[in-house]
């Protein structure tokens, strides 16, 4: 019998070794696993690249990650915000690499990671300084960038529900990049509000198969 | 100098752009002012509100202490959802924007050229960090792109321009720009002056304006 | 109030013109959209070209497609079957044209045709026939080929369930090419067994959200 | 001549492979007699089936008259599907395949080659009309490739040789041969017996194999 369960975070991450590049689920804090990002802290693993649409809110999640000093490099589409402090702060004291990506190549590159694709052509960022020193090409009278894929050696996610072959399903606006990010890593850890049966899923439903998850750690509500 | 008109408010523009907003576009508004357009749409249309972390058909603002953490908008702003709205992931919503689904996408500016070049997203000053967002795949994806944005800026200094001077989003993408005191269409033959606030005269709009209008009133 | 609801096949198919590129849904029979097609036919709309897996089965749906001479090319990953033989009369009698994609090819080259990419490089055939002539490049080792999208005027699909703000959720393996089509066409056309109202379709289960389809017409099951 | 073997059947051959699949794989058995390998999977152990027109998690046939249309597997065969089994479209199907996802692939072939090349998709003869499906993917998608095949041609040609003569599938990209006579793995130093059937000899194998082969049994 497989049995994704893992019984904590501390657990989940504990193979996660200095210099991973970890694609890091969440819009904000909307689908952000903060308590598999609290293990990471714990485990202070050092020299990590991290992939995540922003770069840390506030005090806590990502943004203590950044403050823990485990991050060399965050590859994101939008750092800046009013509670990005964190993040701005080791910016500016020159302690982080930034890459911004817009933030729908950022997606599509995290696909093409997933799907084995080796390159793709988007017109995004033609142009534009996003766009400076890569390959470019016109077809069909539309003018492309080449951009290369993106692939974790592990994606931390959160999600609704999961089962021990690692169905997920989600919540809401929270799903935002935890399916393509889960398909584009080589070790995806899914903290989940609800452990449930399997065949408890509906299988119409399911919107990240279990092939592409690998540990799912039950993380209950706050007290 | 005595001056006989009032610019819009924001308000007033974005109730501007939301009357040639039609019955069954897929729309998304930018982060900012644009968002405001929605408060404005007519409750007898069915229009559909794309916001591009994974909704579409976005309701109005929750009621108080009906706020859902994982119900937000792209500005992380609590929402709604209709009823027939949809959730999905980012590379579907992508797919929407890029695939040019959306009809029409609403953009805040920081200046617009007369050949619908846009700068939005980088100011470029040392100080400033580098943060795009959606705001490249709405340009280059959506099949309308309105700009929404003050005339001219907090100086004084005109927002719509021959050329850019800030960092470029997209090229050639602006299709119609409504400010404090016009609405102006970006055309083959230039920028065509549709609406000019009360009390402004065309050749006032012209001083305020960094590139040669076309008077289309 | 939008209503994307059309009232007949008949109707719904009425814009198709000569010439036109159709991407129809369907892996052999499952999710065929069998009473479009059969419009279709009634209409006789001439120098088609037909995006699908197959290239018909037996004498019904597509393969009467081509039997009634509507197909001037045909681009799929499988013609040959052993119920395909009006496909293989018209081919080996020189009076259709064959375009065979690999299957995973066709379906990432119709995914770039829906979410606007202008090309990209994929793994798959590199080194072989259907690579001849073709566009390569090795990336970090590994040779691609360079593939380009492909859109369609219109998709043909068949669901389980519609909305008439074009919702639609499909049943079983049947939703196979559905989802993927119907984003990657100027006009989606989907036949449903039942439409609900609206509302009625989980926001979470939705599987092709409105935006990628323009008519829905409900096809009772047959008498 | 006299022979003291009698070759693996399909199903021999079949059961032979499923001895290999270990518990948690995701595994895709290609159409024609790899299908046969799932009879012989274990009960008891969780194997995941994934078929490309977007299921995961097959189960066995259906009883009769249970049988659905729209549950059918890549050779268009009614299927079921196990609890925590799954739906999907096409292109999720493929980025499964093609992102490496799936564990193993078990492919029937015309040829392998002794570097790992297979051809199984067009004789190529002009009679032949050109039909690839996914054989393609699964070649350069899986992780692993096994192929299950006769060891011989009907007219008693080698399958296995030193370089393919039929049109290419994928390049090499076979890691594992189990035939009728003999199961065989695709190596750097080149193509190493692993096991033979009762009763026959290696030089016996050899004399039957278009390729050089190492005896590692």
């Amino acid at each position: 019998m497989l049995n994704k369960i893992t019984k904590s975070a501390t657990e989940a991450i504990s193979n996660i070794h200095d210099g991973a590049t970890i694609l890091i689920g969440g819009f904000g804090l909307a689908g952000q696993p903060a308590e598999l990002i609290d293990a990471l802290i714990e485990r202070n693993a050092k020299d990590l690249t991290i992939v995540n649409n922003n770069a840390g809110n506030g005090d806590t999640g990502l943004a203590a990650l950044l403050k823990a000093g485990c991050v060399r490099k965050i590859i994101c589409s939008f750092p800046r915000q009013h509670d990005s402090y964190i993040f701005d702060d080791l910016y500016r004291a020159g302690k982080i690499e930034l890459e911004v990506v817009p933030q729908g190549t950022l997606a599509a590159r995290i696909q093409a990671g997933g799907s084995g694709l080796g390159a793709i052509y988007t017109p995004t960022a033609y142009g534009t300084l996003l766009a400076e020193g890569k390959e470019t090409r016109t077809i069909d009278g539309v003018n492309y960038v080449l951009e290369y894929p993106i692939k974790g050696d592990f994606a931390l996610i959160k999600a609704l529900k999961g089962d021990r072959w690692g169905n997920l399903i989600y919540n809401k606006a929270a799903r935002n990049f935890g399916p393509i990010m889960a398909a584009a890593s080589s070790h995806t850890i899914a903290q989940v509000s609800e452990v449930v049966e399997l065949g408890a899923l509906d299988p119409e439903h399911i919107v990240t198969p279990g092939i592409f998850v690998h540990e799912v750690v039950h993380i209950g509500a706050k007290a | 100098m005595i001056t006989n008109y009032t610019p819009w408010s924001v308000d007033e523009i974005a109730r501007r752009v939301a009357e040639d907003i039609e019955e069954g576009m897929y729309v998304n508004l930018g982060i900012g002012q644009p968002t405001k357009v929605a408060d404005f749409l007519p409750d007898d249309k069915d229009i559909f509100l794309h916001s591009e972390n994974g909704v579409l058909g976005m309701g109005p603002e929750p009621a108080e202490g009906k706020e859902d953490g994982d119900l937000i908008n792209a500005g992380k702003q609590y929402i709604t959802l209709l009823e027939g709205g949809s959730y999905f992931h980012h590379g579907d919503s992508f797919a929407m924007i890029r695939g040019g689904h959306i009809d029409l996408c609403v953009l805040g500016a920081f200046e617009v050229a007369e050949n619908g070049d846009i700068a939005n997203w980088f100011l470029g000053r040392p100080q400033d960090i580098p943060a795009v967002g959606g705001a490249m795949d709405l340009a280059v994806g959506a099949k309308e792109v309105y700009v929404m944005m003050d005339h001219v800026s907090k100086n004084g200094e005109p927002k719509i321009v021959e050329n850019l001077k800030l960092p470029i989003t997209g090229e050639k993408c602006v299709n119609r720009i409504y400010t404090d005191l016009a609405v102006i269409n970006v055309t083959d033959k230039g920028l065509a002056v549709r609406e000019i606030i009360d009390g402004l005269t065309f050749e006032e709009l012209q001083a305020k304006t960094g590139a040669k209008l076309i008077n289309n009133t």
